[in-house]
């Protein structure tokens, strides 16, 4: 098995999906002859030929309206938005369209889309080439949330959410684009959605956390071990819907939950898991769940990793939930 | 080859003015006629009809609180049916909200259409979306929805499918002058020029959006010119003449059949009735701008035209108007007979597949049917 | 006092404003002769003139973009979106533009702004018309947000925000915009924003709600009363920044606590509501926290009486946690 | 009337072509000269020059790894600082992110400026927004920021509410060609039309946006003529010729002040360099392609017709740059002595008063430099 980066994996898994599928196309700003300003797309133009891998105006709300029309005639395009922080003008293409074709046409039409895009701070990007928009799809009922941790679950997750057969947002934590390496595959597999990994195994308390901060956490417990403090820790994957079973019954077992993540908290994603699981293992719990995320500011610059849920602040997050 | 055939010999043209063919007494100009089969003339004729005849009923349901809403197309029938008509059956429609006649011209079931209204257990939409918020796929149809010009880069993107699919149709999408102000007018025409797509932009340019005059929607000369914005060909018709609309639409049809690209064609139309049954135009429109209207109706114009022809006679006009008449009543007596949609029908179709979440909230609806 | 509804309410908050500051100014889609698609600017163009109302071109982005530059002049512009469901053309303004400015400018723009916007279902107006998506602006750093329940906070919390230096996205619950009827003083008065209401008190459960719930609620507590059960019930009026005191005290009271919403429940502004509780008075509560919201669908037309929370469904998720 | 005196004779006219005033040797046309006294003209000129040397130097900082990150301007400091040249002193710019050449000729501090590239506690943007992302106000320069176009209806609004509040100002916005393809483009510009704001949009065609040329950005002729779509003026200038893009500027200002509206400029000029120091143009440009831009450089250009009039020689040549040099190198030693920002500077400013929750959060965060 081949040991590569995120990008590999992820231009990988595009590749074998438009191999096997001539109803996959690639569309956004600069994927084509450039490969994407993350070189995601490198190669498949020259592959593929610029009718199924090609650049489009710079327009993220054309891009996803025409990525519907595509999909609601039958292909199953995958349109790249360059950052997730520019997104926001396909925002009503994709949640009041993209989101509601199926259940609104009583399943006449139906969008079978996935929308890649880079997400996450670290990278001093500041306020625009950092932000971590999850809850916002997550919030959009029809939509499905993906962000993988790790080349092997990138590939894995894009080949189904490319098969699947709704819109999925498709999260890339551009700060371990290189970094995070790994084993891949080669030709075809899938992790399947919504089914999280337990990347750590432990009885003292469970952190949950999905994208980059899924090496913080594991920097953390690394940390936490050599005190001693056994630490399961959950790494999501699929964000919606969401793996319930893996992350109550973490809950039951050690009663102390610290939730991690970089977006901001008031309203992210992890209030969600809090109340999912207060509502289901209200008598496990041995102290408040925890929760260690990003302010709620715009994303900063210069102090982009006062920002940023370290490994420190989640230890320290831990430690709280065991001597609350 | 066929497509020649049928090409109007004088061809509505950019900035030469408004194309028209009828003259208010239904005298054509020969070389412009699209020269429809008797049996096509009078299937848009009595599309246009059975529209108008749906309209006046669905406005009565909804005075009566029978229905919640309707949106009708009054003034409007010979641009929505006529642009109809200069598709063929293998084109798509992607809907505005005011198209009705269009899904008639192509056979959309009366009977599917009225269980939309009165959002029953019969809906296709199963009650999920408003009246007059249908999609009709078996007719080549799209779906109706509120929000005002997102269809438009969709059917851009669906028209670009098909021919890289290797398919000869294209997409036609309606929307009105009210939406050539949404970026997504400018992002779907813009793309269309790019991808040289093979759709037809089908503005109903019928004056007024809700309260607010085309004049203060945009100071450009009109709709078509903006056109020239993505290089893609802008013409402007007489939206009141269905025959102008036929020609207009088939031309571009063609165009974009042969590899040609997008047409932008803005009906100059007008609406004669309210915005929907929600809205009360005295508040802000004088009566006199409408008088003019009504006098060049689509409908009787076309009526004159067949006149002429000698393939209508009076007696025509009053089986076409009961038998709409009839039909409308029966399903409106089959959409009131029929209950309302099951409770999953909220919690289902949201996925291909239910996750837990929903199934649980379902579980949840289903035991508060039980609360007092 | 007069009597009034929501729409008068409104109406007079806006001429009150109008006339005090000649830097406010009415823009959006049919507010000006016709006075609004709910007539809440009606005879305002008519005393203003149409260079304070006046009815913009049919696009929500211009709306919003051409209110932020009003508003970085100078001006305080209350731009109207039709209904809430319609905003998302305007999300990217709104989110990366309207809530960083002050803060990616240091200080020196800032964007004195309210969005007016009618939300929520209960109209037979299925997905297009229903939609109450204040999550999406809780979950953004810079914006406030205000849903009113009643005439006399709709009058005062407007007022308020249309003098408060930062966007605030001011959502109408259109349900009760003529049914909800009462008291509202002339002239001028102001409720603070960050204020919630505390509309009934209670030692036995805390319904925290807003908007057109909250009606409902009140005649949840009123079936309660009758079994005797007391019920405290907080109307937020400011979704954010929500008012920590009054929430937390009340669930220390009662230890047992019911969110109400409409919105979907998945990321929906109950899940914060559940976290911030949980985090600052674990160890007062009885009972898990318990949602009674909207579903994660589409907002349905035929059924929405079934997919809206009424009195029946919160009289029983208060009997819930009661009897946990 | 001032304005009279300062038309150019021979304006910028829609669809005439495109405009200029010099030719390659740098002599001028004299009924189409903005005549420039010599004072402004040599302003103009050494604002170009040290826009270059600025420019330069940033990138190598960059590649030394001192700073994050730079977007510069070279080859299109003619339109740049031309365009800001044309514009009266009350007038407001609304930037994109490559104008830091309008800024420094508006007296742009450049130890402000490299505050910001540093991301310092003396950054007047708190070192919350990445390097070249500056606000100026008190040079009448908004906010650089990222997302493409989102400034563009922003200065109609700002244009109109000035002009409400009776002043004689105009706004200019900057954006480049691959931006007309938003929505916000043809939002900005159709509400521009329709409330005749007094508005210049300044539209940098430099013929790349990142690896997109510009023929796959848009199939209209080019994008003065997208004007027509919304009823206000468009006109094509040679955007290397500072002395063209000066009188078009001041065209479109007088317009703006008399009442006549707004003005779409497309600059014509390219982009010589990499899109930003994170790219690398080589993967997807020929090289012959630049080639030829090289040689029309707008800088050079200027200076032959500065030499032509007699107010330059070599040795103000080196004056300038040297004198540039040593301000740059002045004020990066300013900077790279600042310390960061304090860490409040996170907590404050999202509102005019900072909440319970921001303040609670500022502790944590507090309390986490404190862990190891
Ligand atoms: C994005 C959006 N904004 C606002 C509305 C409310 N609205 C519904 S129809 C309409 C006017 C549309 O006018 P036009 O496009 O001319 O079409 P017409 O109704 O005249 O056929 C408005 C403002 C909407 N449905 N969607
Ligand atoms: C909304 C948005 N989409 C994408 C990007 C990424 N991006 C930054 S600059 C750029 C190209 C801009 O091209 P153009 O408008 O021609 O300006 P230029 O860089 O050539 O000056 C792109 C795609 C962005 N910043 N904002
Ligand atoms: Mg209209
Ligand atoms: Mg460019």
């Amino acid at each position: 098995m081949p040991t590569w980066n995120m990008i590999q994996a992820i231009n990988d898994a595009l590749r074998v999906e438009m191999r096997r599928d001539p109803n996959v196309v690639v569309l956004g700003e600069d994927v084509g002859k450039f490969g994407g300003v993350f070189r995601a797309t490198e190669g498949l133009q020259k592959e593929f030929g610029d009718e199924r891998v090609f650049d489009t105006p710079l327009s993220e709300g054309g891009i996803m309206g025409t990525a519907i029309g595509m999909a609601v005639y039958g292909l199953r395009p995958v349109p790249e938005i360059q950052f997730s922080d520019f997104i926001y003008p396909a925002f009503d293409q994709i949640v009041n369209e993209a989101a509601k074709f199926r259940y609104r046409s009583g399943g006449q039409f139906t969008v079978p889309m996935v929308i890649r895009t880079p997400c996450g701070g670290g990278i001093r990007g500041g306020h625009y080439h950092s932000q971590s928009p999850e809850a916002y799809f997550i919030h959009t009922a029809g939509l499905k949330v993906v962000m993988p941790s790790n080349p092997h679950d990138a590939k894995g997750l894009l080949l189904s959410s490319i098969r699947d057969d709704d819109p999925v947002v498709f999260f890339e934590p551009k700060r371990i684009y290189r970094a995070a390496k790994g084993e891949v595959p080669e030709g075809d597999y899938t992790v399947p959605l919504g089914k999280a990994a337990i990347l750590r195994e432990g009885r003292d308390a469970t952190i949950i956390t999905w994208g980059a901060m899924v090496h913080e956490a594991l920097a953390a417990a690394t940390t936490l071990e050599g005190d001693g403090v056994g630490v399961e820790l959950i790494d999501l994957r699929t964000l919606w819907p969401v793996d319930i079973d893996s992350i109550v019954d973490s809950a039951k077992k050690t009663g102390r939950v610290v939730v991690v993540h970089e977006a901001p908290r008031t309203c992210g994603f992890g209030a969600e898991i809090v109340t999912l699981i207060q509502e289901r293992a209200f008598l496990h719990l041995e102290a408040p769940i925890k929760r260690v995320t990003g302010y709620d500011t715009p994303f900063p610059y210069t102090l982009e990793n006062d920002y940023l849920p370290r490994a420190p602040r989640i230890v320290d997050g831990v430690r709280g939930v065991l001597n609350y | 080859m066929a497509a020649k055939k049928t090409k109007p010999v004088v061809a509505p043209t950019p900035n030469s003015g408004v194309f028209s063919v009828m003259k208010a007494d239904g005298s054509v100009d020969a070389r412009r006629d699209p020269k429809l089969s008797t049996a096509a003339a009078r299937h848009l004729y009595e599309t246009m009809v059975r529209t108008r005849v749906l309209d006046e009923r669905m406005t009565m349901l909804q005075r009566q609180g029978r229905i919640g809403f309707h949106i009708g197309s009054m003034g409007e029938e010979a641009t929505i049916v006529g642009s109809a008509a200069g598709l063929d059956a293998g084109d798509f429609i992607f809907p505005c909200y005011r198209e009705i006649g269009a899904a008639l011209y192509r056979g959309f079931s009366l009977e599917t259409y009225m269980h939309n209204m009165f959002g029953t257990a019969g809906d296709t939409v199963k009650g999920r979306q408003m009246p007059d918020h249908y999609s009709a796929r078996e007719i080549g149809f799209g779906s109706v929805s509120s929000p005002v010009g997102t269809q438009i880069p969709q059917a851009v993107g669906y028209a670009w499918a098909a021919r890289h699919k290797g398919e000869k149709s294209v997409a036609l999408v309606y929307f009105g002058e009210g939406a050539t102000s949404e970026g997504d007018f400018h992002v779907g025409l813009n793309f269309a020029g790019v991808m040289k797509a093979p759709v037809i932009f089908l503005c109903r340019n019928n004056h007024w959006a809700i309260s607010v005059p085309v004049a203060r929607q945009t100071r450009s000369e009109n709709i078509a010119v903006k056109a020239e914005a993505y290089g893609i060909r802008g013409v402007q018709v007489d939206g009141n003449d269905a025959l102008a609309v036929v020609a207009a639409t088939r031309e571009a049809a063609e165009r974009g059949r042969h590899g040609e690209g997008a047409t932008l064609i803005e009906c100059l139309t007008y609406r004669v009735g309210a915005h929907s049954t929600s809205d009360d135009p005295r508040v802000y429109r004088a009566d006199e701008e409408v008088v003019p209207w009504r006098a060049q109706d689509g409908i009787d114009r076309m009526r004159r035209y067949l006149e002429r022809r000698g393939i209508w006679k009076p007696s025509d006009e009053e089986t076409v108007r009961t038998k709409a008449d009839d039909a409308v009543k029966a399903a409106i007596k089959t959409a009131e007979a029929t209950a309302e949609p099951d409770l999953e029908t909220i919690f289902e179709g949201v996925f291909a597949e239910q996750p837990w979440h929903l199934r649980e909230e379902w579980d949840e609806a289903a035991r508060a049917r039980d609360l007092k």
